[in-house]
């Protein structure tokens, strides 16, 4: 099934209309683990673009040259060779972030969205628009993050990117666990509320 | 022959016509009514700092919900008396001191995320006032436990800081504690009328008991909950509490259970949050395991937790079980006995 | 030694001040009856009648050959002037037969029996059968049917039921201190019909006059035992009256007395037995009792079935004030009626007028709070709480496991529950969006 | 031996209660909200994942010391960890259903899910990141698997309460079940510091 979207309309639906955490509510698990800090948020997200695009050029470019039946192994083997090379890039080039969440980069590997956009888009089209697919998911990934991360930094520290931006009594509660659920909860909530409030929409349950 | 009212203005309404006196405002206002005693207590050892932080602690909690239950369009619920009691039951678990943001910021979290979004009263998973105070404890750790002794705040505004009870115990030893508070008679004499440091309407076991008792004579609790907490408490704190005063070495069944029974919030936990109606296992049966769980988890924090005080996350964690205690413990249906012996015949 | 009970249960204020010393009088024949034609719980008559058509009073308007059901007799001579759809206390149109009274109070010929005790088990039941019997206390159940038990689920125990648990009923209680030999009576032919060696009467423990007179009664049946029960809603139940005097627990999902061997008659049903059997006379009048706050003078009426209860009103001196509410029954599970039209039937067993300051009005009911009351207090150990909440919720299947149909809508839950939820209301809805099983 | 012992125990405490994988470390999310609608299914799942958990926990620890260890591979531990997990569960699914079809059709359908989930790869990359010994990593395993079982459990009981509660419309669903897990997770502070390890 060949998909007919321009590559510009393919990144857009990839950051707005399919939003991973937002609205599709999948690959939750780094959304909260490592968004304490917008430095993190971000790199992840970097991280996360950078393995779906190249793991959705090289399913593109393999694609007819796989048997359908071991596709799935061969998809994981591919992933997990980038998700080793971002782990080993990481920890070179990035070592204070790495030390915070390199558990996470390696389980990158694991993302449920990662493996369903090379199974059912990667494996389709041509290699330009999968690349664009990845990097629409990529950067809708990585918004997604640093929002999240961009709320729970300033609330829980007062700062951004390390720098002290407002003093104040910072809600310590925001960079842990606790917070992390809440402020995804919440702000689902208000994405929500603001689809059904201004766009009519019945609201993006996700798995929910 | 109209001697009754025409037919279409008869009162026409399902079965039973008649009702007990007994309404949701009237248990919360009585429950309310119940904490006065431990909050003039706490008034009196804490001074004027104790009213302010409750006083804001409530009007916060009236505050939001008056502003979510606009915001979502629903009935507004004011007067039932559960958004106050929810103020007032968080304002008596601060300390006396509280920085005027913290209970701004718990009572919005207990009333307008605890309990709004998840529905209103009767929908709540967890005790909001318990889930306010532990989210302003983890939020600002220091502020929340900077305690200032009982008597100071009479004698001078910049109250001396000290430690509770729990928290020599826990930091300095059963020898600490008894040095401040001279001998274990006069310590549980304190402990017992409430003259130690603490949050500003716990320490007073005496004003709690009355106010429980009260409760209790109303049926407005029952003895489930209550009995079974205290009980595991007084146990685990007698087989498991005990300690070298020279050494600090562990002994078996040396603990002194009194200690544990009269400080921290335990009575006000035990006999005001633990009893929470919407938060703990409805049936009887399932109220005794709840209080066990309360109990283990308690004193588990207590001796070997990171905090000197397990109440209220033992609470809220027997709230999380709840559910699934609730679908463990039915209510045993009248004639079901009979029905499964019948079987058992029919087998043999 | 405390006395029999069962688990769980209210304090209802029982308000039987009202009316019980008024003995049982007569109440003045109404110059028409309404009968209907199902005044039971089972297949409704046919009517054996005909517009125009002369009937004496004891005369058989309406039958049918369906095994749960029970004959239908004319309880005044007249003229049938009508056959047709008339609305019945519950609201619903019954077919029914209006007869216009020549207030002659012609009888047809009734057999009388002295030594009815010699008679055949068979020959008792078919005259029980043959007088249109049911059960009195409210349920209408026909009483042949509970005396024709199968084979395999021998009957031990007979129980009257005396309890009379509603408040402001006293109808039983009159009975029981006015005629307590013949309802003696009764329950040895009971006893006779169906063979069963032990009799037992329960008495609510606020009624010790009738107790001592039961007792009195009874005093020469060394095989009939008079109990006082602890004063408690529903008592008169009877899984709990059972539960309470023979310490047994009917079955849960369906079961019925006669699964643990027992029947239970109401004290009037006795009466009534005892009336047909002696003396051939059929189920033609009951005792009503008119009570509650809003009407000017509660009493105990001796009533011909069929009469309006606008009759019955005007025979107690009219409404005191405003009457705005009027019930058919007692407050716990009676019907409030919407029309002083609806006729007085075999199960009728008191008509309660209430004013405005009595009233409940079901206004906006607030969500379940979780108090646990509700549990505590049912008698069947359900709970209520959950079938409410998943009731209102709409997920009616699920209320199936919490024992939906053990429930017999007694109204307790609501009575204590201090959200004012319309429990009952909950619950019938569940009932009639799933099949039992 | 008693050191040892008390070790393992509190190594068990610290992977279920402390360090819960749901409520600290954010782990097996989207099983966590997609599964607990129903308690059967949270509980089916719970059990097929801590077996999975230990099993492949084993296989990695093996492979890791005997195999990547003296080959200087373990930068390679991602893709051969996955290999061995999906080996694994491939494995499994083939001998249950020809073993045990009752299991295999109670608990085989959770078993797809399981290879791409991020709580079962972890175990092996903290046991070979942490150095833990044969026996500590099934302990880890174990208890990171009780308490992954008890965070469903009790999500699910929770979530069974929360379908009819009257929840505003835009929080419905998923995200009131993360205020819900945020505020567990608040009470699950309770238990930090319960043991230093």
């Amino acid at each position: 099934m060949q998909d007919t979207r321009g590559n510009w309309e393919i990144i857009k639906d990839g950051i707005f209309s399919d939003n991973t955490i937002f609205r599709l509510a999948i690959s939750l698990c780094p959304a909260i683990a490592v968004t304490s800090k917008l430095k993190n948020g971000l790199y992840m997200g970097l991280a996360v673009l950078f393995v779906q695009t190249m793991v959705n050029f090289s399913v593109s470019l393999m694609r007819n040259y796989i048997h359908p039946r071991i596709r799935i192994p061969i998809f994981m083997l591919i992933i997990s060779g980038w998700v080793t090379v971002t782990d080993l890039m990481m920890a070179a080039f990035a070592r204070d972030v790495y030390r915070d969440m390199g558990l996470y980069i390696q389980l990158i590997v694991a993302f449920a969205s990662i493996l369903a956009h090379a199974e059912t888009f990667a494996s389709k089209n041509k290699p330009a628009p999968s690349v664009s697919d990845g990097i629409g998911m990529g950067i809708g990934f990585m918004i997604a993050l640093v929002i999240i991360s961009f709320f729970r930094e300033l609330l829980g520290k007062g700062t951004l990117w390390g720098f002290t931006v407002v003093e104040f009594k910072p809600l310590l509660i925001m960079i842990l666990p606790t917070g992390g659920f809440i402020a995804v909860g919440l702000l689902m909530g208000l994405f929500n509320w603001i689809d059904m409030r201004f766009y009519g929409g019945k609201g993006a349950g996700g798995l929910g | 022959m109209a001697l009754a009212k025409k037919e279409h203005e008869l009162i026409v309404s399902i079965s039973p016509h008649i009702r007990s006196e007994e309404s949701v405002e009237k248990i919360m206002w009585t429950v309310t009514l119940s904490l006065v005693p431990a909050f003039v207590a706490g008034l009196y050892f804490f001074g004027p700092a104790a009213l302010m932080t409750t006083a804001i602690c409530i009007v916060s909690a009236l505050a939001s919900e008056w502003l979510v239950e606009k915001m979502t369009n629903r009935e507004l619920t004011l007067k039932d008396g559960s958004a106050f009691l929810t103020g007032l039951l968080l304002g008596m678990n601060l300390p006396p001191t509280a920085p005027i943001y913290i209970p701004i910021v718990g009572s919005f979290v207990a009333v307008a995320i605890t309990k709004q979004l998840f529905g209103g009263l009767g929908f709540n998973i967890f005790n909001p006032a318990l889930i306010g105070r532990a989210f302003v404890l983890v939020t600002w750790p220091k502020a929340m436990t900077t305690w200032v002794a009982p008597t100071a705040a009479f004698t001078a505004m910049d109250a001396e800081t000290t430690a509770t009870p729990l928290g020599l115990l826990k930091e300095e030893g059963l020898g600490k504690l008894l040095e401040v508070f001279g001998d274990k008679a006069n310590l549980y004499w304190e402990l017992f009328l409430g003259h130690s440091a603490g949050s500003l309407g716990e320490t007073s076991v005496f004003a709690l008991l009355l106010g429980a008792a009260y409760l209790l004579y109303k049926r407005y609790i029952t003895w489930q909950i209550p009995g079974s907490y205290l009980a595991t408490v007084a146990v685990l704190a007698w087989v498991f509490g005990g300690s070298d005063p020279e050494t600090g070495a562990f002994i078996w069944f040396a603990g002194d259970p009194l200690i544990h029974l009269l400080s921290g919030g335990l009575m006000l936990g035990v006999f005001f949050m633990a009893t929470d109606y919407v938060t703990v296992p409805s049936v009887r049966r399932g109220q005794l395991v709840f209080g066990v769980g309360c109990g283990l988890i308690t004193m588990l924090i207590r001796l070997k937790g990171g905090f000197p005080e397990g109440v209220m996350f033992a609470i809220l964690l027997m709230n999380c079980f709840s559910p699934l205690i609730d679908r463990s413990f039915k209510s045993r249906t009248f004639g079901l006995a009979q029905k499964k012996e019948e079987k058992k015949e029919h087998k043999h | 030694m405390s006395l029999a009970t069962f688990k769980g249960g209210i304090h209802p204020p029982d308000k039987k001040e009202l009316s019980k010393d008024a003995a049982i009088t007569p109440a003045s024949a109404p110059d028409r009856v309404v009968i209907p034609l199902s005044q039971h719980i089972g297949a409704p008559c046919n009517a054996q009648v005909e517009i125009g058509q002369e009937v004496k009073a004891g005369q058989v308007v309406g039958s049918t050959e369906a095994f749960v059901s029970a004959p239908v007799h004319a309880s005044v001579s007249g003229k049938v002037v009508a056959i047709g759809e008339f609305p019945n206390a519950m609201g619903r149109m019954v077919p029914s037969i209006v007869i216009e009274n020549d207030k002659k109070d012609e009888w047809v010929e009734l057999t009388e029996t002295a030594d009815y005790l010699s008679l055949s088990s068979e020959d008792l039941t078919q005259k029980i059968r043959d007088a249109g019997i049911v059960g009195m206390g409210g349920a209408a159940f026909p009483t042949v049917v509970k005396l024709s038990p199968p084979k395999e689920k021998p009957i031990d125990t007979i129980i009257l039921n005396g309890a009379e648990c509603e408040p402001y009923l006293t109808g039983d209680y009159r009975l029981m201190l006015e005629r307590p030999e013949e309802i003696v009576e009764g329950l040895k032919i009971l006893m006779r019909a169906l063979g069963v060696k032990k009799g037992m009467i329960g008495i609510e423990n606020n009624k010790p006059d009738a107790v001592a007179r039961m007792k009195e009664a009874a005093s020469g049946e060394s095989n009939i035992e008079v109990c006082a029960l602890e004063v408690k809603y529903p008592q008169g139940a009877e899984k709990m009256l059972i539960d309470a005097l023979a310490g047994r627990q009917v079955p849960s999902k369906g079961g019925l007395p006669m699964d643990v061997g027992v029947v239970v008659q109401n004290v009037g049903t006795a009466l009534a037995i005892y009336e047909a059997v002696r003396y051939g006379k059929p189920l033609t009048e009951r005792v009503v009792t008119v009570s509650g706050e809003g009407i000017a003078m509660p009493g105990n009426l001796m009533v011909k079935i069929g009469t309006s209860v606008g009759h019955l009103l005007n025979e107690c001196g009219g409404p005191k004030g405003e009457a705005v509410k009027m019930l058919s029954g007692g407050p716990m599970m009676g019907f409030a009626i919407y029309s002083e039209d609806v006729p007085v039937t075999k199960g009728t067993s008191g008509l309660v007028v209430l004013p405005e300051a009595e009233v409940v009005h079901d206004g906006k009911f607030k969500p379940c709070i979780r108090c646990s009351r509700c549990i505590d207090v049912c008698p069947m150990g359900l709970m209520p709480q959950m079938l409410s909440i998943l009731s209102e919720a709409g997920v009616y299947e699920e209320c199936k496991e919490y024992d939906l149909f053990d429930c017999f809508e007694c109204g307790t839950c609501a009575f204590v529950c201090p959200a004012k939820r319309p429990i009952v209301q909950f619950v019938r809805l569940a009932k009639s969006q799933t099949k039992p099983g | 031996m008693g050191n040892e012992l008390t070790r393992l125990f509190e190594l068990f405490i610290a992977a279920s209660l402390i360090n819960n994988f749901v409520f600290t470390m954010f782990l097996g999310l989207c099983i966590f909200f997609g599964v607990t609608k129903k308690m059967e299914t949270a509980v089916g799942m719970s059990i097929t994942f801590t077996a999975v958990m230990v099993i492949s926990a084993a296989l990695s620890w093996v492979v890791f010391f005997y195999v990547m260890v003296p080959l200087e591979i373990t930068f390679l531990k991602i893709i051969i960890f996955i290999g061995i997990v999906a080996a694994f569960v491939q494995a499994a699914d083939t001998m249950m259903r020809k073993i045990s079809p009752e299991l295999f059709y109670k608990l085989g359908v959770y078993l797809a899910l399981i290879a791409t989930n991020c709580i079962i790869i972890a175990v092996p990359l903290i046991n070979a990141g942490e150095g833990y010994s044969f026996v500590e990593s099934l302990v880890f395993a174990l208890g990171s698997g009780a308490g992954f079982a008890l965070a469903m459990v009790i999500m699910a009981s929770i979530r069974e309460k929360l379908d009819i509660a009257r929840v505003p419309k835009p929080f419905k669903g998923l995200p009131i079940a993360f205020v819900t897990a945020a505020l567990v997770a608040l009470a699950f502070t309770g238990f930090s510091g319960l043991i230093t390890l």
